[in-house]
């Protein structure tokens, strides 16, 4: 096969973009549009070159690519190097895909915003550091450009840093990922003790030869999971991500629900032969992902905020695909990172658009609109409905995918719970929906029209593989056998078909549009009667869900009972103990000396010479009769 | 008994001076007085300059009772020029504040002449007797401020206790002699190292004579008049006492202790080290408690007694050496800082820590001078306290006294504290509202200023010069 | 070339004759005092530059030495020259003053005395760092203490004389210990040489047997640690941060206190490598404690400078980890952390100058987006704050990433801790961000003008360096491991 | 002939008698003459050394602690002058001879 | 024991009792004779240890000169507030010293080995103490004739009247 770029030049992706931030970040503000061309530009490009490459990757055996010395210390040698293989291409692909998309929909949507020079470069860089992450062939790379995202993230959240809100937010989202990063990190540092490397095929290797004892694989694992779940949003360390929906709205679209917050499975997914080979840590995933998924799934019921309820979404999708990973389902779980990057950057752009039209994130002034606004409606439903599981759709696909591997390596319970997660996602699919684009047009929606097209161009671009991204699991050739084949970890997973799957999954969603249904019908009637028990229990309910299960007030606790009184502590102690008693303390007391032996001087000329034969006297009993 | 008498041409010459000084007094008008010290000062130069014919002459008049030699001449020149700046820093402050300027004078002139003496001493009589001449001087311009009631005071206290205590050093004296049968140093050295053991009675009299000189250098516990002296004295007088006093006890001490109780050693070299232990620890905290500057100086330089009495305690090369060297740069620094609290005294007739507050403001110069010469005493580098010290301790570290080196930097630092408090005043400080004009130096004290801080940076800079002739000066000693 | 080999000395007489110059100006020449002073900066600046370009770390060692004669008696030589620990810290001194003397540029009070003691505060820095003669170390090293006092006294703010008064008295009582223990060397050694290069020799180690190294090895860590910020001898530094005036307070994080850090190495571990075995496990236990504490400890803090001040407590910290592991790499990041957190609170200081200079005040609790009036400051104040928490692509990641390489080496439990720590720093430094600069412009900030154009260049240039060490630490690794790998006791 | 033991024990004890009046009197004038006591008590021993001694060295001839005890009379004799002129100066400036009562300066 | 050496204790016996007289005595004009009587016998021990030269100075000097400047200055500062106190408020610890000392120093002699004694103490003749004392001693005999001058002008300078507030 003919190759028309050789995949040794797909460092020129993330270079590209890196180089646009360079210029963007000096002279951005003095570019056409404030350099939203050049960063389109350098975006579009990394798109075409992924296409490029392709066929090579596809063809290749060995997915070297580049590495290059950085810097070396000692014994230690640091490179910076990218390799690239099935599992980077495709994260390559929907880095560039919905970056592309999500970046042109920018111009739009962002229009007249001031500061919009500091936009796109951080955008770029943003880009570079995603493109960074996802081909770095050692750990140190990868960790460089995890925190990288992270402050891009920080940055964008914090866009709108007039505001409050937006500036504690961005705080939130980066002290919170930093916590995970903390075991990232101590990972990493961990396996280049054991192994002397930062290299992740060597560091495999490694593992694979069975040179790293069992404890210490779990114990590594853990800690990767831990960085995975503070960028994946997992709980307990999900709280920075509703809050994250401070930034503008393609923001959340790009970074926080296609791609940074997919790092984390990315990142499992890449180090999974640690994770295997630890396997106690994939019982923590599971756990994990099976509390995240739940709890998310719940929250997202109640949110009234049109991106808190995707925000909410995306983390219980996360969580689906942590369970994927944790019932050793690698295919699975990355299969629906693919689907759900593309239908939920979707819903995030639809959401954009509404509420650029609208003016307002809050879906009870919402209502009617899908008259007014027909492709935003559309494509949002096509997302809605991939994110609901609605057969052919992406969504479905992938979601299907999941339950089988829950059976099969974990049992029924697992089985129950992501179906019960699935229920969920239905529910609160449908309530967003109904209640954005049917009923009544509300007063203050009058005027609404039709984004303009550089914004719903990307999104109808987009809703193309968010609609049928699911094939991709089917084998169409002998060269691309499915997915599953495709990517995997250990051995190929075809895609698996089980009539109890689909049949249950099609249940869920009717069930959920009917509870949906039922609710509108009746229980709100229930609830407005407070004063009979079931009326209170659904208030009672309602109001823990409303308080998010009062994690963040948890969190909000332990750090002013906790950490700040504990630094606090420190620093009175610091104050008292330290300096006041150690060290003007020895001051002081030198002090006092001087003004006690000072009396000694007394004025009194016999005194003096009294001292001074008394000291004689001493003086000769010494020298002479020692 | 055929002698050059030659050899004696700086000490006539002084003695002749001083008697012209006297004779003059009489005929000159009360107001040009001070022409005196201006001609102390010329013929001092003119005997510094005759003393150059002594260089490298080697001898020992009257049976070694007078030693011409370059330790002798090397002292001679410095305790010269000590006195010298004496008198020149003395003028204004004699205008303005002591009667009889030309008895002044020649009694400075007395007194140098005694430290002449001192430093050229092979023999206990010569030594004594010119160390009373000095102390006589000292005693006579401690109490010269008639009119002030702490001027007696501090003049009735030093000739008690300096009476009493040269009373102990006599008796020790007179025990040395009579254990063991010569009072010259070379005698002395002779039959101590004999190898007999020591006797009782002269060890009992050595520790007499070390409490003896050490009331003249202020070793603690013998310092007690020191502060109130230091006090009570017109302020020329006690930078006078400060340093020249020390300078020339030291030159006496470390001749006396290098040669002739050399063999010694053993035996006094710990107590020695005891008091100087004792004298720069105590000197020190006492300072810190200090409201006025000239007792805080006072504690200060008990504070360096005992610093330089290490030198002592580690007699060796590098150990007396130190101890010149640290001489040389704390005459300079001490006497700066005096000179710095005189010319303020002349300006504003205060003397109080507190009353320097905005002195920086109010003449730059005289707060760097005395904020230099202060970092000096502390021995802060870029000065000359640094590099003394530095090599003082080092000659010390050598000897094996590593826990009186110890003692002494901790001092050192210490030391630091209350000389910054004066520093906070001039710099940090404000003066107060109605005394903050612009003060205005005369320029002589200006000049002389300048030259002690000159010799501070020189000394603290680029030693090795004023190194190499305490080198030769030591040569003579028997180390 | 002739010139080459007097680069040291002139770059150390740079400052020092300038400070001559400054002296014989009139006191109301204030605008050519000030441009002496600029002058010498650049001067010095670009030539500490050339040396760090000229050093030839291939070759490693000495280089630029030069040796004269001081005191025979004492065999106390003038010996100067840099390896590849000290070439980056002459850089770092060059890179501080400049943008200091421009942060300076608006002090008006007591100009003159100002620029003179505060060349003779970079004399004794650059005296420090060249000197290969125990004795010149020393006596530059207290030198650069001494004018301290006067700078902090009389141009600070905040409890200026305490500050003051407590900086200097520490750091001479410090001082004490290693002037203690160079002597008890000299005297052991017996070799009548204070010169380091001599004393690290096999001659002069064989006399110190590991007894006694292990007896003075601690007067260094001390004597010097204090300087360094070693807990618990540490809370001289934040006062004396927050009391002394802004340029002041960058060389003293900056640069002074790494003077210290750089006395530990080349003195202590250089010449008593067994010594700093024996204590490495206490060393490296206060060192994390000195981590943990500061961070906490800035995080309560009100005051912008004293959370400043306590970070550099924190990431001096890192400095001391990375000595204590005693290894090459842990090594090399510590001392590329001292150049980095050097500019790098350099540069915190001078934006805490600029916010204070126009806001009169540094409480944090009353601040409020400022961002929005003072953007170049804001964002400095990102790029410092971002560095200080290890974010990638800054120099402080670099450094804190081989001290960790290091410390996991040996000690990983302390290695935790020291990546907890840099979590802890994030937590206060977003804290402090969000807080000042971020969220709703209070109305009383209102009016407070952005930096000067002199201040952003200074400040701009500081950022330069921590981005270029960041992205490129090659050379700076390579030099510094050039000298690192040649001292004994470091594997 | 007199052991030597007791002329120095003699001496001694003059000399200490001295001290006591030195330690324990007021008036500066009979502190002095207390002095003058331990000078004396001084003399005692050189004359009784220079006599009891064979000579060892030319310069200390027998006679040197003779010249000593010479010198030390008249370094006294100046010194009770020279401090009663003192003495006088201080009862003129603050009436009073008695030490303990002259305590301006101290501490 | 021979009639010198009888004479020797006698005498050492009288100048204790003059010695303690000095300090002990209520009154100072008393004290001030006991000190002459102290000194005159001082002369007469010179006298038994052959020093006759030397007894003869310290007639002259002490008894002539010295107490009689004593005299003077006892009359000229008189006060005449009566009842005068002459001991101060250390004077027992100043007797404990003072016996201490006694007891150090007598140790000192008694344990002592003095060498070089000669069989028969002989008499000082005049003339090679003289001697001596213009050629061999002629540096400190000169510093001596300074001090003496110093002590004059001091002496003048300090007690001359005027200066002190009237």
């Amino acid at each position: 096969m003919s190759t028309p770029l050789g995949m040794e030049w797909t460092f020129l992706a993330p270079a590209v973009c890196l180089g646009a931030f360079a210029v963007l970040a000096l002279f951005g503000r003095y570019l056409p549009g404030k350099g939203s061309l050049l960063s389109v530009a350098a975006i579009g490009f990394g798109f075409v070159l992924f296409w490029l490459i392709l066929p090579d990757v596809l063809g290749s055996e060995t997915p070297n690519l580049f590495s290059r010395t950085w810097f070396e210390s000692g014994d230690t040698r640091l490179s910076l190097g990218m390799a690239i293989d099935e599992l980077s291409l495709v994260m390559v692909g929907i880095v560039t895909a919905v970056a592309f998309m999500v970046q042109v929909y920018s111009v739009g949507y962002m229009r007249g915003e001031p500061r919009m020079d500091w936009y796109w470069a951080v955008h770029s860089l943003f880009a570079a550091s995603m493109l960074g992450l996802v081909l770095a062939d050692n750990l140190l790379l990868l960790y460089i450009t995890w925190e990288l995202v992270g402050i891009c993230s920080y940055l964008l959240i914090g866009f709108y840093y007039e505001r409050r809100s937006a500036a504690e937010a961005a705080k939130k989202a980066f002290v919170t990922t930093r916590i995970g990063d903390v075991g990232f990190f101590i990972a990493i540092l961990l396996l280049f003790k054991e192994t002397g490397t930062f290299d992740i095929s060597t560091i495999l290797g490694s593992v694979a030869a069975g040179e790293i004892s069992q404890g210490m694989l779990t114990l590594i694992a853990s800690l990767i999971f831990l960085g995975a779940m503070g960028k994946s949003a997992q709980f307990p360390l999900h709280v920075w991500l509703p809050d994250a929906m401070e930034g503008p709205a393609p923001v959340s679209a790009l970074i926080h629900a296609a791609t940074m917050v997919a790092a984390g499975v990315y990142l499992v997914g890449r180090m999974y032969p640690i994770f295997l080979a630890g396997s106690g840590a994939l019982v923590f995933v599971v756990i994990i992902g099976s509390i995240t998924a739940l709890l998310a799934g719940t929250l997202a019921l109640v949110q009234n905020d049109i991106k808190r309820v995707l925000a909410y979404s995306t983390i219980s999708q996360l969580g689906f695909m942590m369970i994927s990973l944790g019932a050793f389902g690698f295919t699975a779980a990355l299969f629906h990172l693919l689907t759900h990057a593309f239908f939920k950057a979707l819903l995030f752009m639809g959401a954009g658009s509404i509420s650029h039209a609208t003016g307002t994130n809050d879906i009870r002034e919402m209502g009617g609109l899908g008259r007014r606004m027909p492709v935003t409606t559309i494509t949002f439903m096509i997302a809605a409905g991939a994110l609901a599981g609605f057969p052919a759709l992406s969504g479905f696909w992938s979601k299907d995918e999941i339950l089988n591997v829950a059976l099969d390596h974990r049992g029924a319970w697992l089985y129950v719970i992501v179906l019960i997660a699935a229920f969920l996602s239905v529910l609160y699919m449908t309530r967003l929906v109904s209640k954005v684009f049917f009923g009544p047009l509300r007063e203050g929606s009058r005027h609404v029209h039709e984004s303009p097209s550089v914004m719903i161009i990307p999104m109808a671009l987009l809703a193309i593989p968010a609609a049928g991204a699911g094939f991709l699991a089917l084998d169409y050739t002998v060269a691309y056998g499915g997915f599953g084949t495709f990517l995997f970890s250990g051995e190929s997973q075809p895609f698996d078909y089980s009539v109890l799957t689909t049949t249950l999954s099609m249940i869920v969603l009717l069930a959920g549009m009917g509870a949906y249904l039922l609710w509108r019908r009746s229980i709100q009637r229930v609830a407005a009667e407070p004063q009979r028990a079931l009326g209170r229990i659904y208030t009672q309910i309602y109001r823990l869900l409303d308080n998010k299960y009062y994690i963040d007030e948890a969190y909000q606790w332990a750090i002013d009972k906790g950490v700040l009184v504990f630094s606090a502590g420190v620093a009175l102690f610091d104050r008292l103990v330290v300096n006041n008693t150690g060290v003007d303390g020895v001051g002081k007391s030198a002090v006092l000396t001087s003004l006690t032996l000072r009396l000694h001087q007394t004025g009194q000329v016999a005194n003096y010479v009294l001292v001074i034969l008394v000291s004689t006297t001493i003086l000769i009993l010494i020298v002479a009769f020692s | 008994m055929n002698i050059n008498f030659w050899l004696f041409l700086p000490e006539f010459t002084i003695a002749g001076l001083a008697l012209i000084v006297l004779g003059l007094d009489l005929f000159l008008p009360q107001e040009r007085k001070h022409w005196l010290a201006y001609l102390g000062t010329a013929g001092i130069l003119v005997v510094i300059g005759l003393s150059f014919t002594l260089v490298d002459d080697t001898e020992k008049l009257y049976g070694g009772l007078f030693l011409v030699d370059d330790y002798a001449l090397f002292f001679k020149v410095f305790v010269l020029i000590l006195g010298a700046a004496m008198m020149l820093f003395s003028v204004d402050y004699v205008k303005k504040h002591l009667r009889y300027p030309g008895e002044y004078y020649g009694i400075v002139l007395f007194s140098v002449l005694a430290m002449m003496f001192m430093t050229a001493a092979g023999e206990l009589l010569t030594a004594y007797i010119s160390l009373e001449l000095l102390t006589f001087s000292l005693y006579v311009l401690a109490s010269y401020a008639r009119d002030s009631p702490k001027s007696a005071e501090g003049g009735m206290k030093y000739i008690l206790i300096g009476a009493f205590s040269s009373a102990l050093l006599l008796y020790g004296l007179s025990l040395i002699y009579g254990t063991l049968g010569t009072t010259t140093y070379e005698g002395i050295a002779t039959v101590l190292s004999s190898g007999d053991e020591l006797q009782k009675a002269f060890l009992a009299g050595l520790v007499l004579v070390v409490v003896g000189l050490g009331f003249k250098i202020t070793a603690v516990p013998f310092h007690m008049w020191a502060p109130d002296v230091y006090e009570g004295a017109p302020t020329p007088v006690t930078a006078y006492l400060a340093v020249a006093s020390k300078v020339a006890s030291f030159a006496l001490l470390l001749r006396l202790f290098g040669t002739a109780f050399l063999p010694a050693l053993d035996q006094w070299q710990g107590m020695v080290a005891g008091l100087s232990a004792a004298t720069m620890t105590l000197g020190n905290f006492v300072a810190i408690a200090q409201k006025n500057i000239k007792r805080m100086l006072a504690y200060s330089s008990i504070g360096q007694a005992g610093v330089l009495l290490l030198g002592i305690a580690a007699l060796s090369e590098l150990g007396s050496n130190g101890l010149i060297f640290h001489l040389v740069g704390y005459s300079a620094t001490n006497f700066a800082a005096f000179v710095s609290v005189i010319v303020y005294f002349n300006l504003t007739g205060k003397e109080d820590i507190e009353d320097f507050a905005g002195l920086a403001e109010r003449s730059p110069f005289l707060a760097l001078a005395l904020t230099v010469s202060l970092f000096s005493l502390a021995g802060l580098p870029f000065f000359a306290g640094f590099a003394t010290k530095f090599y003082l301790f080092t000659g010390v570290a050598k000897e094996g006294l590593i826990w009186l080196v110890a003692l002494a930097i901790v001092n050192s630092a210490i030391s630091l504290y209350y000389y910054l408090m004066v520093i906070k005043q001039m710099y940090l400080r404000p003066a107060p509202d109605n005394d903050n004009g612009r003060l205005k130096i005369p320029p002589l004290q200006v000049g002389i200023l300048s030259a002690l801080l000159l010799v501070i940076f020189w000394v603290g800079i680029y030693p090795a010069p004023i190194l190499n002739l305490i080198e030769k000066a030591t040569s003579f000693l028997y180390l | 070339m002739a010139l080459k080999e007097y680069v040291l000395l002139i770059i150390f007489l740079v400052p020092r004759g300038a400070a001559l110059l400054v002296v014989a100006t009139p006191r109301d020449q204030r605008y050519l005092i000030k441009l002496i002073a600029a002058v010498a900066g650049v001067v010095t600046l670009a030539l500490s530059i050339a040396v760090f370009i000229q050093y030839d770390y291939g070759a490693g060692g000495f280089q630029f030495e030069k040796e004269y004669e001081w005191l025979k008696g004492l065999g106390i030589n003038f010996h100067v020259g840099v390896d590849g620990i000290s070439t980056p810290m002459v850089l770092l001194t060059g890179i501080v003053m400049a943008t200091g003397v421009f942060i300076s540029w608006n002090i008006d009070t007591r100009t003159k005395d100002f620029f003179v003691l505060f060349l003779v505060l970079v004399t004794g820095v650059l005296g420090t760092f060249i000197s290969l003669d125990l004795f010149f170390l020393f006596f530059f090293y207290e030198l650069a203490v001494l004018p301290m006092y006067l700078l902090i006294g009389v141009w600070g703010s905040t409890r200026k004389e305490y500050g003051a008064l407590k900086l200097v008295l520490y750091l001479v009582a410090s001082s004490a210990l290693v002037w203690i223990a160079i002597l008890v060397l000299y005297v052991k050694a017996d070799m009548g040489t204070f010169d380091i290069t001599v004393l690290s020799q096999p001659e002069a180690q064989g006399r110190f047997a590991e007894a006694f190294q292990r007896t003075i090895f601690p007067l260094f860590l001390i004597g010097f640690g204090v300087l360094a910020g070693l807990w618990p001898f540490h809370t001289w530094s934040p006062d004396g941060h927050v009391a002394a005036p802004t340029a002041v307070s960058m060389l003293h994080a900056g640069v002074l206190m790494k003077l210290g850090a750089y006395g530990i190495i080349r003195v202590g571990m250089t010449l008593l490598p067994e010594g700093a075995q024996d204590w490495a496990i206490p060393f490296i236990i206060f060192a994390t404690i000195n981590v943990v504490y500061g961070a906490f400890s800035a995080m309560a803090q009100r005051d912008l400078k004293y959370v400043i001040g306590y970070s550099s407590v924190s990431h001096m910290g890192y400095v001391l980890m990375g000595f204590a592991t005693l290894k090459v790499t842990g090594v090399n990041g510590a001392v590329l952390q001292m150049f980095s957190h050097g500019v790098m609170t350099a540069l915190f200081f001078a934006l805490v100058g600029v916010v204070y200079d126009r806001a009169h005040t540094r409480d944090i609790s009353i601040f409020q987006g400022l961002a929005k009036r003072m953007g170049m400051t804001a964002a400095f104040f990102t790029l410092a704050g971002l560095t200080s928490l290890g974010l990638p692509g800054l120099s402080g990641f670099i450094s804190e990433l081989l001290v960790f390489i290091g410390t996991f080496q040996s000690y990983p439990i302390v290695g935790i801790f020291g990546i907890i720590g840099a979590a802890i720093t994030a937590v206060y430094i977003l804290r402090l961000l969000a807080r000042v600069f971020f969220g709703p412009l209070d109305g009383r900030w209102d009016k407070l003008p952005d930096s000067s154009k002199l201040e952003t260049a200074s400040m701009g240039a500081l950022g330069v360096a921590i981005i270029f060490v960041g992205v490129y630490p090659l050379p700076f690794i390579r030099m510094i491991e050039s000298a690192v790998k040649t001292i004994p006791g470091i594997t | 002939m007199i052991p030597l033991e007791h002329v120095l024990i003699l001496s001694a004890a003059l000399f200490c008698i001295g001290l006591f009046g030195v330690l324990s009197k007021r008036n500066a004038v009979v502190i002095l003459m207390s002095i003058e006591l331990m000078l004396n008590a001084v003399n005692i021993n050189f004359i009784a050394f220079a006599v009891y001694f064979k000579p060892i060295d030319l310069a200390s001839s027998p006679y040197t602690g003779i010249i000593f005890a010479i010198f030390i009379i008249i370094v006294s004799a100046a010194e009770v002058g020279l401090a009663l002129a003192i003495v006088l100066r201080l009862y003129r400036n603050r009436a009073s001879v008695n030490v303990d009562e002259i305590n301006l300066m101290k501490w | 024991m021979s009639p010198v050496e009888a004479f020797f204790y006698v005498l050492g016996v009288i100048s204790l009792v003059g010695a303690l007289g000095v300090v002990l005595s209520r009154n100072i004009v008393h004290a001030a004779l006991f000190l002459l009587l102290a000194l005159l016998t001082i002369a007469g021990l010179y006298i038994v240890l052959f020093s006759e030269f030397l007894a003869l100075v310290q007639v002259l000097i002490y008894g002539g000169a010295i107490i009689v400047v004593i005299l003077f200055a006892l009359m000229l500062t008189r006060t005449r507030e009566t009842p005068v106190r002459l001991n101060n408020n250390q004077r027992p610890l100043a007797l404990v010293a003072g016996i201490g000392a006694f007891a150090v120093l007598t140790a000192v002699i008694l344990v002592n080995k003095w060498p070089n004694t000669v069989e028969e103490i002989e008499p000082v003749p005049f003339r090679p103490v003289a001697e001596a004392l213009f050629t061999t001693w002629a540096v400190p005999f000169e510093v001596a004739s300074v001090l003496l001058l110093v002590a004059l002008i001091g002496a003048i300078v300090i007690a001359r009247p005027g200066g002190e507030e009237e």
